[in-house]
């Protein structure tokens, strides 16, 4: 199980690619398709990589994106 | 009501909105209305919650109108003159937004810094809009102090039932003069009915938005409609007009404010001399008494118009009258007040 | 009573807003209708002051008046000023200790009285203008001098100045007494 | 992903970055990149997390961000451009139990509004001011604004603004900083990690000041208008932090709280 | 003139300005007029002594078109309609002053914050006086984008030959749109008339005052007789209209600007179906063409006015008209523009 | 005395102080003591020493001083209230060959004019800017102005102005010293001879600035109003310099000339 | 040639105004009258942007229309938006790069044509606007492809892009081709 | 012959007592009497004393001084 997981809101997605600059671990991409607003949205390349440290979604200006974090063992 | 006071009009305003709950003054010193901020300087810190703030500026004041009033308190600005001029695009947003607010306006002598002398040049921009867009404030003209006071404390009803701004749009002469004033009781305003659209905190509803913001010519055509339709509803409803003498005079003279009640003392004067002025006096310069002074005219030769502009409110009464009388004007500018036997003598041109 | 108006005239410092304050003021109190109307503004500063009160047992046209009743003149520019406009039978009061010579004005009655000497009999410049008012009582009967100094009374107390009541009081009656 | 499926794999992990509760659903109309995103984000979390949604009004200026409303699930006054502040004031005075913020463009804080800007921070008004400098007017298409820098390119700056003709870039908080008026006021970016951290930490300073009524308090945001800076979101953020940053130091510049 | 080019509304508005000799230009950035402040940041630079000075707001940008007027130069401002309203004070104190300028509007939908699309709101502020006081603007209401060009270079000679503020007023689509338009050659400054009224220095001659301060009620007085005698001049001489197919039509529709072209295309369609639409087309908003409506109103049944507002130069019409004809008024609001087929269906209406 | 006595009298001694050539003989219609006439005549000597009578366009505020025009022998403009200082720019952009000066009150510059006024200080405009400070609205009677003292009793603040309403003191010329636009800033006072001195050097270095095209030159000048501070004027020049001066520091704040 | 009027609509990215633009810019050069009005202001912003360009012998009244000669849709939203409203007779291209189906309009034409494919070929995905306007020459026979490129090239050189003539003008080629 | 001399425009004099404060010398004072527009204008009592200082001049709000003094010798 991956320490973090990273999920994409892709419709809220506009694909400024800020997150993908963002992440320390190289998580994520951009998918390469358009969504209906016709922007190239991002995608969870590397999702095994993700630390949950959620700098991605510090800096979304979308709010596109949520970050789950392993609970520390025995909280 | 309490006992009779002597007051000059600028108080007598001022107080008469304490009386009916406004508790947000905001405004720039300015002659001849200084007296009011004077005077809300002095008491409103005396009633609960009542705020004085004289503002950095008059679109200062009228953008903390805006504020206050998107709260649904009842709040208040005053100037004169140029400094209502300066207020137009915040009373274009207030109407915009449909926040009650009260705004008076001692007028002065214009154009530009002109003079601080008695004057009625504001009646286009207050009745037509003198902001942008289609919108309209309900216009009192008091003609006397005491009807200052009356017509203030009536703004804030006024303004509260329509969601509309209303202005009290008196002269220096009015703001000046002393006269003895009964003052209403003052009403508690915790007890008004609520606001259901105002900007209080959400506390567990749904969000209010105060807005005159609205992408998209039919989303703001809709909008303008409905301000239209308010605007008919308020046109039946809230005409107000004074008449005297108006069956079957010599002439009728249409007047507001100041020379209404110098056409009084000419009335008295030209009943001397055996000629019957009548005098109509609108309350309301916007909604204009239209309808009946249409129908006055009817059996009219000669409506005449006595105003201290360049001819204004003229244009209202033509509209009204249209073809069925003679519509003369006689306007004195600058400051300058017509007496009574000045305007005796024009009424004896027309009859 | 007919609308009896009367301007009040001087320079900055002599009590001109106040006098015609007290006459609106005493007429109310008699239950008459009343206005009061200043000049007003820059102009006041340092140059001359006016005033017009109207006493009325009729509601009140206009507040300004073309050709009042009576004028109360303190110094020569106000009786220069207003004195020709004086309406026929109407009332001049002026203040002699400033003017010395003044024309004849026709069908209208001229009062002269010593202000500021009898003021200064007072010991009290500033009851000038009550010494104005009293003379005016006699001179034009237009509000008795009783009510005069009830509503000077009302006016003084309200603007926390009881305590010149007296003084006032005084002047009003030597002035009344010296328009005989 | 399904709901179910997400449920599946994040079981036994926490959510550590959601929207906030005081955004609604709905989509920003921000451009790609905008700060203003991140910015009301940030605004919306610390409302949040203050527990303050209930009684909170915001203003919201003419530029970019009139659209405040649509986003944010508190009560909102959408005012004339310039006049935020002042409106603010409005409001707290009115009713001071209500937590205000004035949310402004540098066009509307620092051009048309200078006046009620200034005013409002001297008379120590018990609001929360955020200033989100772009360096220009992003809504009306990209004209300069006293905030943009020397020899930067604007639709009326075409050859660069030179400070012969418009003078220099005002700094509204360093000025406003020599009044005895405010109570608080900084200087944040949101361009990194770290930056959006310590703006987060300013602007629940500045909200706590007025909670405990002390005063005016202003937080100035560098911040990227990627469209009419006519760069991609992320050139836009080095182009913070290593010119505008440069003029418009970050940090504390006034703190009396 | 050159040769023809695909311009903008706001850049010819622009650039007819620099040829008028226009050497000063102070403007806030505000949509749909934003393209004219950026043409003048890339063009005024590029002429001798050419001044473009973007402002830190409207009222700073109208007083320094006070203070670059007072010198006797070329100068402009230019805004929409919120902007507009900020000016008011300003306009008033430039009328008051008798200082030449030109203020261009390019109206969109209100009242309040409203959108930026096309709208005609502002013709009472425009015309009535939106600032305090009696004082009147010429109006120039263009309806394509090469009129817009040439009202503009004639309004600089008009505000020069009246001392008068010259208002060009259009909306957000003659701003926006392209025409083909063909320039007036530039003018050079340095060849027009003194100006010996003009604060220039003394240089030896007695002092020059800008001012629309009169203290006493007499002098300001004095002031405003000889601004109305001015206007009545100005209504003399300087009315301007345009009449299409009035001899006669089943209806006469007036309009102004981007009306007036849709209601060419209305006319285009009612032929079609065998309506005669005669159209009235008044330039000069104030002074508005009252007398010749008046005469054409004679042989009419129905003289229709159309705006894209709730109705206000139907008010002008209606004085005009009097009672000779019917004067229904059909208007489209916040932002909508009427189409020739919509104006064709309210025509059929009243025929 | 007649002139011919007067000629006698001073016959061998030189005329050290007279009416200076730019005033005409028109008198002053200031209150007695009132320092604007003082500060009128620093201005109409400093012109008349720099030879620029000729050229030079005044610019004068709503306010007591609205009559400049009346006593001046040069050329004035008459503005509204507040806009004194985007007048004079407006002069100095149209006209750069003519001296342009703004004379302002305190509620025209720091009030009303707030906007107009920083924005000219910070482009640096090239005009010369004199701001008469006597704490109030002297014009329109002697209500609060936004440099009114603490507990200073004006007509809108009948008990004293209080910070907690109304804010401190605004410090316009320290405020705008903390911009980079402005080549000088300078505050001055004129209860007594030497600081009337001083001033007067002020005064010609803040023109001097202009002439040799150098930038925006500001003087604040703390000034009596005996009528509205209801005392003498001997008192209110102890007034300053006990109370307002502590307030509002003498001297040069800003120099980059 | 009475009032031709043709809707451009698409992304904000796609060259739409630039497109309606020469259309006005060509028909001028061929002597006729025309408008060009955008749709303006912050709608723009990330949505959809259109234009309109009119075309006439004669002085063209509104440069609005509701029921325009043609249309020149660059996206599915485009087409929603306007393609009913062409008028009878009038024609409609389509980018069938983005628009897979598309609904019959009764009389109206409906020419599909690979905007963004054609452009692959080409190496330029900017010139898919010029691709768009061949196939409209081709479809409305409105103006010719030697008007186009002629308008296309002033107005490229006009602002600073003259290097750009060439490519341009093989996409209108291509695209005038693709419209058979 | 004094060293100075200073010369009072009576009209113009507002009694503001400015200059009689101003003067180190005691040479001015009120005159008792008033000008045209009520004002107890200035008057110089001891014209001997007067040094051509001209503070008087300086101070006075109303420019309602002119002041002479002597020239140097030899000048
Ligand atoms: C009185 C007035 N003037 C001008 C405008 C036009 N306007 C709208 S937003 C804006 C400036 C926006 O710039 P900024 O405040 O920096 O906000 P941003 O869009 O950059 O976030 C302007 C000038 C207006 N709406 N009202
Ligand atoms: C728009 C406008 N608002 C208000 C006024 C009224 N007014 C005239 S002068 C003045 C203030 C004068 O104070 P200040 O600027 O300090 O000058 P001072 O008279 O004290 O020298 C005001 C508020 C006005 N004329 N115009
Ligand atoms: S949470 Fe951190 S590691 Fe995971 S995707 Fe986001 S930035 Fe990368
Ligand atoms: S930062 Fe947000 S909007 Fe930008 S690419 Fe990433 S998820 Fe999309
Ligand atoms: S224009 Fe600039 S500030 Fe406005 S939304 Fe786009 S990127 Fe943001
Ligand atoms: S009111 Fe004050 S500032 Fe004005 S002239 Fe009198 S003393 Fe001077
Ligand atoms: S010149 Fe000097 S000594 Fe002479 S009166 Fe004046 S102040 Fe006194
Ligand atoms: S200073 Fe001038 S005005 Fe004052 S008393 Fe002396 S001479 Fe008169
Ligand atoms: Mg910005
Ligand atoms: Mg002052």
């Amino acid at each position: 199980m991956p320490r973090g997981k990273v999920s994409v809101h892709e419709e809220r997605c506009k694909g400024c690619g800020l997150c993908i600059e963002a992440c320390p671990q190289g998580v994520l991409s951009f998918s390469g398709d358009f969504n209906s607003s016709g922007y190239d949205y991002v995608t969870v390349d590397n999702p095994e990589d993700c630390v949950g440290c959620g700098f991605c979604g510090k800096v979304c200006p979308d709010v596109a994106l949520t970050v789950y974090k392993k609970q520390k063992e025995g909280v | 009501m309490g006992e009779k006071k002597l007051m000059r009009g600028n108080e007598a305003i001022a107080e008469a909105a304490i009386r009916a709950g406004c508790r947000n003054y905001f405004a720039y010193p300015i002659t001849p209305q200084a007296e009011l901020l004077q005077w809300m300087a002095n008491h409103m810190p005396e009633v609960e919650n009542g705020t004085f703030l004289q503002a950095e500026s008059e679109v200062g004041a009228i953008s903390m109108v805006y504020g206050a009033a998107s709260t649904g308190e009842r709040t208040m600005t005053s100037s004169s003159s140029p400094g209502i001029s300066l207020k137009q695009e915040g009373i274009s947003y207030l109407a915009g937004s449909e926040l009650p607010s009260v705004i008076v306006n001692i007028m002065r002598g214009g154009p530009g810094l002109g003079n601080i002398q008695p004057a009625q040049g504001d009646y286009f921009q207050s009745t037509k809009g003198g902001g942008h867009g289609d919108y309209q404030l309900i216009v009192l003209a008091p003609s006397t102090v005491p009807e200052a006071a009356e017509l203030t404390f009536e703004s804030f009803d006024l303004a509260d039932k329509y969601r509309i701004p209303v202005m009290v749009l008196a002269d220096g002469m009015i703001g000046q003069m002393m006269e003895p004033v009964e003052l209403p009781s003052p009403i508690d305003p915790s007890n008004l009915p609520d606001k259901p659209w105002a900007t209080t905190g959400t506390n567990g509803r749904d969000p209010n938005v105060i807005r005159s913001f609205a992408l998209g010519a039919e989303n703001l055509k809709s909008i303008n409609l409905d301000l239209q339709e308010k605007y008919e509803k308020i046109r039946k409803r809230e005409i107000r007009f004074e008449e005297i003498g108006v069956e079957d005079p010599d002439i009728l003279l249409v007047a507001f404010g100041t020379v209404a009640r110098i056409a009084r003392t000419a009335r008295r004067l030209g009943k001397k001399e055996g000629i019957d002025i009548g005098i109509f006096r609108p309350i309301t310069l916007w909604p204009f008494p239209d309808e009946r002074l249409a129908e006055l005219s009817e059996s009219l030769d000669t409506v005449l118009t006595v105003e201290m502009n360049a001819g204004q409110m003229v244009e209202d009464v033509r509209l009204s009258v249209k073809s069925r009388a003679q519509t003369p004007f006689y306007g004195e500018q600058g400051g300058v007040v017509p007496t009574p036997s000045e305007i005796l003598e024009e009424v004896k041109h027309h009859v | 009573m007919e609308e009896y108006s009367t301007i009040v005239s001087g320079f900055g410092g002599q009590g001109v807003i106040l006098t015609g304050k007290i006459i609106a003021r005493s007429g109310m109190e008699e239950g008459l209708e009343v206005t009061w109307l200043p000049s007003y503004g820059p102009e006041m500063r340092g140059g001359t002051a006016n005033c017009t009160a109207i006493i009325s047992s009729k509601l009140i046209g206009s507040p300004v008046v073309n050709n009042p009743s009576s004028l109360i003149a303190f110094n020569e520019p106000s009786l220069d000023k207003f004195g020709a406009s004086v309406r026929e039978g109407g009332v001049i009061v002026l203040n002699s200790s400033l003017i010395e010579d003044h024309p004849e004005y026709g069908p209208t009655r001229v009062v002269p009285v010593s202000f500021n000497e009898i003021a200064r009999q007072l010991e009290n410049q500033k009851v000038i203008n009550m010494v104005a008012l009293g003379a005016w009582s006699h001179a034009t009967e237009a509000l008795s001098l009783e009510a005069l100094q009830k509503g000077m009374k009302l006016t003084l107390e309200e603007s926390g100045k009881g305590k010149f009541v007296e003084v006032n009081e005084k002047a009003l009656e030597k002035g009344y007494a010296a328009a005989d | 992903m399904s709901k179910e499926a997400l449920a599946e794999d994040t079981a036994g992990m926490e959510k550590v970055f959601d929207r906030p509760k005081s955004l609604n659903n709905q989509q920003f109309s921000y451009c790609p990149g905008c700060h203003h995103g991140v910015i009301n984000r940030l605004i919306a979390e610390t409302i949040d997390e203050l527990g303050i949604q209930d009684n909170t009004v915001g203003t919201a200026p003419v530029g970019c961000s009139v659209f405040l409303y649509k986003w944010f699930d508190i009560d909102v006054i959408q005012p004339a451009h310039g006049r935020v502040s002042a409106v603010a004031t409005g409001v707290k005075r009115a009713r001071p139990d209500l937590n205000v913020f004035a949310y402004q463009g540098d066009g509307d804080f620092a051009s048309i509004g200078t006046n009620n800007s200034t005013h409002a921070a001297n008379r120590g008004d018990n609001i929360t001011v955020f200033f989100i400098n772009n360096t220009l007017y992003g809504m009306t298409g990209g004209e300069m604004s006293p905030t943009t820098l020397l020899n930067q390119k604007t639709t009326t700056t075409p050859k660069g603004r030179k400070a012969k003709d418009f003078g220099p870039p005002i700094k509204m908080s360093e000025m406003l900083s020599a009044l005895d008026g405010p109570t608080y006021i900084t200087r944040q970016a949101v361009y990194d990690v770290k930056r959006i951290d310590q703006t987060k930490k300013a602007i629940k300073k500045a909200f706590r000041i007025q909670t405990e009524g002390k005063g005016y308090a202003l937080v100035e945001i560098l911040s990227a208008c990627p469209i009419n800076w006519g760069m991609d979101p992320v050139k836009a953020n080095e182009r913070i932090k290593e010119e505008v940053e440069n003029v418009y130091p970050l940090g504390d510049i006034l703190d009396r709280s």
